[in-house]
C-alpha cells in the first residue's frame, strides 16, 4: 500500500493530473483512496491530493507519505514532514529543493522540448508510474477517454519521456479491480437518485455541493430528471417541494448556508407533509467559513433546523457505497413517511474519490407509494386523513379525481387552514406518530472491532473508514477495542450503543468538530456521557493517523 | 372530459373586501374553460389573497409567505398537464417574494401570476407594501412608501416578461377577459389586479380606482415594448388597464426539448437499465 | 379577583373595548391579566380578550370566568362551560341565550338611540363597571386619552347610560395602582431596548412580533431609534448586522418562520463576533402554522439555529417585567462578548397586558464598550487579535485610525480570509472561549415553593406565572411542591437544577410545546431525566387549571 | 485631513483576471478624494469580486453571499460620515441578492454600487449568472442562461434607481470617471462594470468587450428616463458605456429630517429621561 502526494498552485492542473493517474492507477490492478484539498481560490495558492492506492480495498487516508509530486517548493515546505525516510520528492531539476529523497528530473524540459509547458504534469505521472514499476499499457486509453482528441497525442509522449526517465523502486501486487468503480461521493449520491427515480433536482451553485447539481445538469436529459439552477436556496427548496406535490420525486442540495436559507421550507414539508431528500454537504462553518474543507458541524442544526415540531430523519453517509445506496433509501423514507429526509454528506466524502465494488441499481428498494385513497362520501379529499399510523393517504394533483390540498398553516383532514385547537392537537399527534414508526427501522450503529471491548470509539458519517482503520491498528496490539459508528443519526439509535455503553470501561467520541455534537446528542437520546473526545475542526479530515494519536494523548493522560 | 363545476366555499375576508370580486370572477373564467377542477392547480403563498387558493375546488397548494413562484414553475415542469394558476398578494409577490418574481420571469414557464394588489399588507394589518403610494411628505399616512414606490407592471417588463397585464377588481368583465387571455398565453403570464382593502387601505379605495381606471385604447399596440415600458410608467390620475405587453417567446419546456416532449415529466419511465449502465460508466 | 371575558368576531371592536375597559379598571385600583385570543383574520370569526382583574399583582390567567360579556352567541357557546354557576353573561336582548346566568340588556337599542350601533361596547363597558360596583369616575379621562375627539362625547354618554342599566353583583377592595404600569410584553421589550440605547431595529412585519416594529415606528423619531421595515427577515438581520457592525446597539425581531430565515446571518454574527439582539416572538409551527396563536418549541431550534459552532446566549423571557430587564441585559451581553442574544418571547406575553411595578430605566446595567484597542507595530488593526478570554479589541469604523475589517469567512486577527489549519483552530478556541466565560454570568432559574420539595415542576419562559400560582396552590393542600423557572436557558445554568434534583421525588416539565424541549435540554446538560410532562400545544397557553389538572392525572397514575 | 493613502495588498484572482484593473482603478479613485481611508467602509458579499474589499487599505465588511445591500444602507444610516462603497459580483447582487437589489434601490440611501459584472459565477466555477448572456439553443455552451438574461440597467432603471451606468474594466479612464461621478451622487448609484474573467467565461472576453464597449455620446441626455431604459436595451454589437441615468432625488435621509440631520445616528445621545418619561406614560 502506498500513499502519494501531488501537490501545487490552483490553475496548475493538480486534479486533472490527479484523475488521470487515478484512472491509471485502477486500471494497473490498484485500490484507491485520492482526497482533494484545495483552497476557495481559482489560481495561485496552494492545493493538493492525496492518492493513496494498493491491492485491498481503501477506506481513509493516511498522512505519511511515500512520494511527493512537488510543482512548486510550497508543495515541499508543507508536506515533507509526512514523508518516510525512504519516501521520494518527485520535482523539476529547477527547484531549490534540499533533501536526500528530492528525485530531481528534467520534467520541465521535456514538456518544454515536446512543444507544451503544460504537459509537465503527464511527464510526471509517466515517471510516477514508472517509480511504482507500472506499466504504460493503459495510458493511451486513458488519456483518449478523458482528453481532447488533440491533446492525446502529445500526452501520450510526455507519458513515455517521463516514464523513461527514472526507474522503479517499489512494487505491487495487483489485484482485480475490473469489477469496481471508481467515483466520488457526490457521484454516488447522484446514482443514488437515480436509481431511487428522482426526476427533480434544484440547487444553487454551493460548494461542496456544486457537483451534485453538475452531476444533473449533464445526466438530467438523458435520464429523465430535470435540472434546475434556481435563484437562490429558498427558491431551490420551494421547487423541489413543488415538484414533489406534483408527484415526482425530488431532491435538493446543497451545503451548511444554503441549508440555512432552506430552514423554513424545511418546516413547510413537514407540517404538509411533503416527501423531500435534501443533502447537505458539509464544510466549516460558521457561515461561510471554510468553503472547500470539510467538517462535521451541521448535526445539531440540522436536527432541529425550523420553528416548531415535526418528524424527520436524517442520515449521516459513511463511506462512497453508503452514499449510492442510503440516497436510495432516504428516496424511499421520505415517500413512506412523507417527511423530509436530510443526508448529511461532507466535503471529504464529496471530493474524495475511491475504488468500491460495483453499485448494484436492481438492489434498490424503490420507494413505496402510498396509496391516494378514496374520495369521502361528500366527494371531498382527504389529504391528510387521520390514521393510527399517522399516514395519510397521498393522491396526485390530475391523476384521480381527488382535489389535493396542502398548506403551510395548521389544517385539517382536507388541508384546509383551521384555528381549532382539538383539530391542531389531532394533527400535531398525528404528524409526530410517524417518528414513532419511523424510529422501528432505524438502523443501529455498525459496530467494527473487538465484540468484548473495553474502550468504544463512537462516530459517525464519513470518519468511518479512519476509525475502523484505527481500531483495527490498535487491536493489533490490544484486543480491547471496539466501534459505533452511526449512519442512522436522528432519530439516534440507541440499543446498540446502550448494550456496549454497559459493557465498556470508556466510550470516546470521535468526530470533526469542536463541541462534540455526537456526544452531546447521545446525552440527550441515551443519557450517555462520553469519557474523552477527540475532535478535529481544522478543515481537514481527521486521519487514521490523528485517531491513533489521540488515543496515545489520553492514555498518557490516565 | 369536464367532470364538475368549480364551486367557492365560505371565506374569511372583510365584508366588501376586493378579494370577493376576484374570486368569482376566477371560478367564472375557470368555469368556462375545458379543463376539470382536479387538472387545475392554485397555489398561493400567505396573506389575505393568498387565502383564495382556499375556497376554490380545484387541487390547492398554499404555500410559504413570498414563494409561491417557485414551488408553482416546479408543479409545471414536474406535469405539463396541469393548469398552474397563482393566486396571491402584493406582499408576497413583490416584496418577500421579490427575488423569485425577478427569476421566474425569466424562466417563462407556462403559469399564471393573479397579484390582488392592494397596495397594503392586509393579513398583517396594515403596513406599506412595496406597492403602497408615495407618502405625502407634509402629511404622513400610514402605510405609504417612503421609498420609491414599485412598479410592478414596468419592472415585468423590463426583466423580461412575455405577458403583463393590469386590472381591476371592480370591472368584472375586464378582469374575466383579462385572465383569460393570461391562461391562454403560453409562458408565465402577470396580471397585476387593483384590489381595494377596506380595512386597512383608506386611500386606495374602491371609488379611487374606479375613478381613475381606464382601459387601454383599441389601438393600442402591446407588442411594443418601449411604449409599453411609457405606459407602464402611467399611474396617477388615470391607471391604464389591459394588456400593457405581451409578445411570443419560447417556453421553458420549448426550449429543452431534449426532455419535455408529449409526455410529461411525471409519466416518464425511470429506467434502472440505463442507470446501472450510467454506473458502469464508473468502471 | 374576578375574571371576564368579552368575544365577538374579528371587526366587531372587542380589542379596543378591551383596552378601555382595562385602563378604567386600572384607574379605579385593579391589578390586571389580560389575555387576547384572536384568530389570523380581520373580520369575522370568533376572538376574545379575557381579563383578570383584582387587588393583588397577577401572574397569569386562569380558565373559570365570573362574567362573560357576548357579542354574538357563538361566544356563548365556546365560553358558557368556563363560567361559575354565579357567573353572568352580559349580552344584547336580541341574542337567544337561554341560559339562568344571562343578563340581557337593550344595550343595542341604548346605542341605536345614541345615534351609533357602535357605541354598543361603551354600552358594556358602562353596565360591566357597575356589575363590579365601579364609578366611572376615570371613564371621561381614559374616553378622551385613546379616542378621536369627535367620538368621546357620545361614548361617554354610552358609557353612563349602559352604568344605568343594571346593578352592582360584586365588589373589590381597590388597590393602589398609580405606581403601576399596565403594558404588553412587546412594549416592555420596546422599552427595555430603548433603556439600552438602541438605535436601530430592523423587521419584517410577522405576527406576534409585529407590534415591536409598530412601537420603534411610533417612537423612533423622538427616540433616536432608526426604524425599518425590510423587504424580507434576511435584510432585516443584514441590516441589524450592518449597523451594528457601525457602532450602534441594533435589534431585529420576528417570529420562528421568519427567524428561520435570519439563521444564515446568525452564523455570521457568531464568525464576525457582531453584537446583536435578536427577538423571537414564538408562535405554532411548524411553518406557518397558527400565526396568531402562542407556543414555546423553537427552544431547540434556536439554540442550534445555522452551521457551525459559535457562542450564542438565549434567553425566554417569563414575565412583562422580565421583557424590560432581560432585553436591556441582552444588549449588554451581546456587546460583552460580541455575540448575538437570541430573546425568546412569545404571543402571549406579546400580545398579554398587565399592571406591573414602574420600570427604572437608571436600573439598566448600560452596555459595556470593548476597548477599540490600539493599532499593531505595523498599523494594522487586529480586530480578532488573539486575547486569553476570546473577547477581541472592538473599534468602530471610522471613529478612531483602525480600519476595521470583518468576515463571514474564517479569517486571521485583522479579519482577513485564510486558510491556515493553525490560525482557523485558534480562532474556533478563541470564539469558544467566550462561551465558558458567559457561562459564569448565568443566571440560576428561579426556585418557587416549598424549598423541601419532594416533587419539582420545571418549566421556562412565559409558562413561569402559571407555575407559581399552581405551586401556591398545591402546597396549600400539601406543601411538598417545588418549581425552577429558567429564563437563562442557553448555556443551560444546572448547579440548582442538580440541587434539587438530588433530594426530590419527581421532576415534571411542563412546557407549551408537543415534544418536551426542556427536557430534552437538561437531558443533554444536566444528564437528568424528568420523570412527567405536562405539555401543551393547541396554541392556547397553559394556563393555572391546566397544570392543576395535569398534576392531578399524573397522581391518578401513580 | 486626509492621512494616509489607500494602498493594495495581494489579491487571490487569476493573472489577467478583470478585477484587477477594477481594484487600481478604484483605489486611484479613492485616494484622490478627501476622505481618509478609516472613513471609508467597502462593503461586499461573497465571490471573486466581492474579495476586493479585503485588498484595498479601508474599513472592510464581507458579508454573506447576496445580502451586501440590505448591510451597507445600514451602516451608512447608523453614521452618515461614513463613505459606503459596496464591491460585488452579478450572481451576489442580482441572483442571490436580487431582492435586496430591488429593494434598496426604491431606499435610495447614499451608497455606491459596483457590480463586477463577468457574466458568469466565478468563484463556484463558471455557472451561468443572471447576466449570462442567452444560450444559443442550437450550438450549447455550459455557462450560458436558458432563460432570459437579466439587464440590470434597465431593471435598475424601472425600479427607481436614480444613478445607473456602465463601465468597462478595460477602460481604466472611463472607469475611473464613472466611478467618482458614483460616489459623489447622492442617493444610491449603480455601476455595472463589464469584467472579464479569463478562467471561466471563454466568450465575453477582454477582446470581446473591448470591441464592443461605445461610450455614450457627448449629446446624450441622461435624465430622460424612457430615452435611457431605451439606451439600456442596447447590448449586442455595441455595447454603450456611461451614465445612462441620473436624477436628483430625494434620499432616505433627506426625507426623514426627524431623525437625520447633520449629527449621525451614532452621535446622538441617549436620553435616559426621555425613556423613563415614556415609561410612564403606560400608567
Ligand atoms: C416568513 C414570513 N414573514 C412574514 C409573514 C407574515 N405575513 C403574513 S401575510 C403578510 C403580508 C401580506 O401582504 P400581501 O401579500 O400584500 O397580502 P394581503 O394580505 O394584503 O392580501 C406577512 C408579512 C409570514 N407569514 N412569513
Ligand atoms: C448562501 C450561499 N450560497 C451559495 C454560496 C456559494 N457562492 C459563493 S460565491 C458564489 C457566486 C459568485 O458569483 P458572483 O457573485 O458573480 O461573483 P464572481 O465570483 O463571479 O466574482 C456562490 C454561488 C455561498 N457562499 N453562500
Ligand atoms: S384586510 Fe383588506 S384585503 Fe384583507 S380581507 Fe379585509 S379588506 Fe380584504
Ligand atoms: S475565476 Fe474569473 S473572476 Fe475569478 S479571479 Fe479568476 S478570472 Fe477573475
Ligand atoms: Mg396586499
Ligand atoms: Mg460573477
Amino acid at each position: 500500500m502506498y500513499n502519494i502526494l501531488l501537490g501545487g498552485a490552483a490553475g496548475d492542473g493538480i486534479e486533472t493530473m490527479s484523475a488521470l493517474l487515478e484512472k491509471m492507477l485502477k486500471q494497473s490492478g490498484c485500490h484507491l483512496f485520492t482526497i482533494r484539498d484545495f483552497m476557495s481560490r481559482v489560481r495561485g495558492g496552494h492545493n493538493f491530493t492525496q492518492i493513496r492506492f494498493g491491492n485491498t480495498l481503501l477506506h481513509a487516508h493516511r498522512d505519511s507519505l511515500d512520494g511527493i509530486f512537488a510543482i512548486d517548493e510550497t508543495t515541499y515546505r508543507e508536506h515533507q514532514s509526512q514523508l518516510s525516510d525512504d519516501g521520494f520528492i518527485l520535482c523539476d531539476e529547477s527547484l531549490s529543493i534540499d533533501d536526500h529523497r528530492a528525485l530531481k528530473l528534467p520534467l520541465k524540459a521535456v514538456a518544454k522540448e515536446l512543444g507544451n509547458p503544460k504537459v509537465i504534469s503527464s511527464v510526471a505521472i509517466g515517471a510516477l508510474l514508472k517509480i511504482f514499476d507500472f506499466s504504460l499499457e493503459y495510458a493511451a486509453d486513458t488519456l483518449k477517454n478523458n482528453l481532447r482528441a488533440d491533446l492525446v497525442e502529445i500526452n501520450l509522449s510526455a507519458l513515455h519521456r517521463g516514464f523513461d526517465l527514472t526507474k522503479p523502486r517499489f512494487g505491487l501486487k495487483s489485484a482485480l479491480t475490473s469489477d469496481y468503480l471508481l467515483l466520488s461521493g457526490n457521484t454516488a449520491i447522484g446514482l443514488g437518485a437515480l436509481a431511487a427515480g428522482i426526476k427533480f433536482y434544484s440547487a444553487y451553485p454551493m460548494s461542496p455541493s456544486t457537483t451534485l447539481l453538475d452531476f444533473f445538469s449533464t445526466h438530467g436529459d438523458k435520464m429523465n430528471v430535470a435540472a434546475e439552477q434556481a435563484e437562490d436556496e429558498i427558491a431551490a427548496i420551494n421547487m423541489a417541494i413543488g415538484a414533489s406535490y406534483a408527484g415526482v420525486p425530488a431532491m435538493t442540495g446543497t451545503s451548511g448556508g444554503g441549508f440555512s436559507l432552506m430552514v423554513e421550507a424545511l418546516g413547510f414539508t413537514g407540517i404538509a407533509e411533503i416527501p423531500l431528500v435534501v443533502v447537505d454537504v458539509q464544510r466549516p462553518g460558521p457561515a461561510t467559513g471554510f468553503p472547500t474543507r470539510t467538517e462535521q458541524s451541521d448535526l445539531k442544526f440540522v436536527i432541529s433546523a425550523s420553528q416548531g415540531e415535526f418528524p424527520r430523519m436524517v442520515i449521516a453517509v459513511k463511506d462512497h457505497t453508503d452514499c449510492f445506496y442510503q440516497t436510495a433509501r432516504s428516496f424511499a423514507l421520505a415517500n413512506k413517511y412523507q417527511i423530509p429526509v436530510i443526508l448529511l454528506s461532507d466535503q471529504y466524502l464529496a471530493d474524495s474519490t475511491t475504488t468500491i465494488p460495483i453499485l448494484d441499481a436492481s438492489k434498490i428498494i424503490s420507494a413505496p407509494t402510498t396509496a391516494a385513497g378514496d374520495l369521502d362520501e361528500n366527494d371531498r379529499y382527504r389529504r391528510y386523513a387521520l390514521t393510527k399510523s399517522g399516514i395519510s393517504p397521498l393522491a396526485i394533483p390530475g391523476k384521480t379525481e381527488a382535489l389535493v390540498r396542502i398548506d403551510s398553516d395548521e389544517h385539517d383532514e382536507y388541508g384546509q387552514i383551521t384555528e381549532s385547537a382539538d383539530i391542531r392537537n389531532k394533527m400535531v399527534e398525528k404528524r409526530m406518530a410517524k417518528l414513532e414508526l419511523l424510529k422501528e427501522e432505524l438502523i443501529e450503529p455498525e459496530f467494527w472491532g473487538a465484540h468484548q471491548c473495553q474502550s468504544l470509539l463512537v462516530g459517525f458519517g464519513s470518519t468511518s473508514g479512519a476509525i475502523k482503520e484505527a481500531v483495527d491498528l490498535l487491536n493489533a496490539k490490544e484486543n480491547h477495542y471496539g466501534a459505533l459508528i452511526f449512519g442512522d443519526i436522528y432519530p439516534l439509535p440507541t440499543k446498540r450503543l446502550k448494550h456496549f455503553a454497559s459493557q465498556v470501561v470508556e466510550i470516546i467520541n470521535i468526530e470533526q468538530n469542536a463541541t462534540g455534537q455526537l456526544a452531546s446528542l447521545i446525552r440527550e437520546e441515551a443519557l450517555l456521557c462520553c469519557n474523552h473526545s477527540i475532535l478535529k475542526y481544522d478543515g481537514r479530515q481527521l486521519s487514521v493517523d490523528d485517531i491513533l494519536t489521540g488515543i496515545k494523548n489520553l492514555k498518557g493522560g490516565f | 372530459m369536464k367532470k364538475t363545476a368549480f364551486t367557492t366555499s365560505e371565506t374569511a375576508w372583510c365584508p366588501g373586501c376586493g378579494n370577493y370580486s376576484i374570486l368569482e370572477t376566477l371560478t367564472g373564467v375557470l368555469n368556462q374553460m375545458e379543463t376539470p377542477p382536479h387538472q387545475v392547480v392554485l397555489v398561493g403563498g400567505i396573506g389575505q389573497a393568498a387565502k383564495a387558493n382556499q375556497y376554490i375546488s380545484a387541487n390547492g397548494f398554499s404555500g410559504l409567505h413570498g414563494r409561491s413562484l417557485p414551488a408553482a414553475v416546479a408543479i409545471k415542469i414536474a406535469n405539463d398537464d396541469l393548469t398552474v394558476i397563482v393566486n396571491t398578494g402584493d406582499g408576497d409577490s413583490y416584496g418577500e417574494g421579490g427575488n423569485h418574481f425577478l427569476h421566474n420571469i425569466r424562466r417563462n414557464v407556462d403559469i399564471t401570476h393573479f397579484v390582488h394588489d392592494n397596495q397594503i399588507y392586509g393579513l398583517t394589518k396594515g403596513q406599506p407594501s412595496p406597492t403602497s403610494d408615495p407618502c405625502d411628505l407634509s402629511h404622513k399616512i400610514n402605510a405609504c412608501n417612503m421609498g420609491a414606490t414599485f412598479n410592478p407592471l414596468l419592472i415585468a417588463i423590463a426583466v423580461g416578461a412575455t405577458f403583463v397585464a393590469r386590472s381591476f377588481s371592480g370591472d368584472k368583465e375586464h378582469l374575466a377577459e383579462i385572465m383569460q387571455a393570461a391562461i391562454k398565453h403560453p409562458g408565465y403570464a402577470l396580471v397585476d389586479i387593483l384590489q381595494p382593502c377596506v380595512s386597512f387601505n383608506k386611500k386606495n379605495t374602491f371609488a379611487y380606482y374606479k375613478q381613475r381606471v381606464k382601459p387601454l385604447d383599441p389601438t393600442y399596440d402591446a407588442t411594443n415594448k418601449l411604449a409599453a415600458m411609457e405606459k407602464a410608467m402611467e399611474f396617477g390620475d388615470t391607471i391604464p388597464i389591459g394588456i400593457l405587453y405581451q409578445e411570443q417567446a419560447l417556453t421553458y419546456k420549448e426550449k429543452r426539448p431534449e426532455l419535455f416532449d408529449a409526455v410529461p415529466l411525471i409519466d416518464k419511465l425511470v429506467n434502472l437499465e440505463d442507470v446501472q449502465a450510467l454506473i458502469h460508466r464508473y468502471i
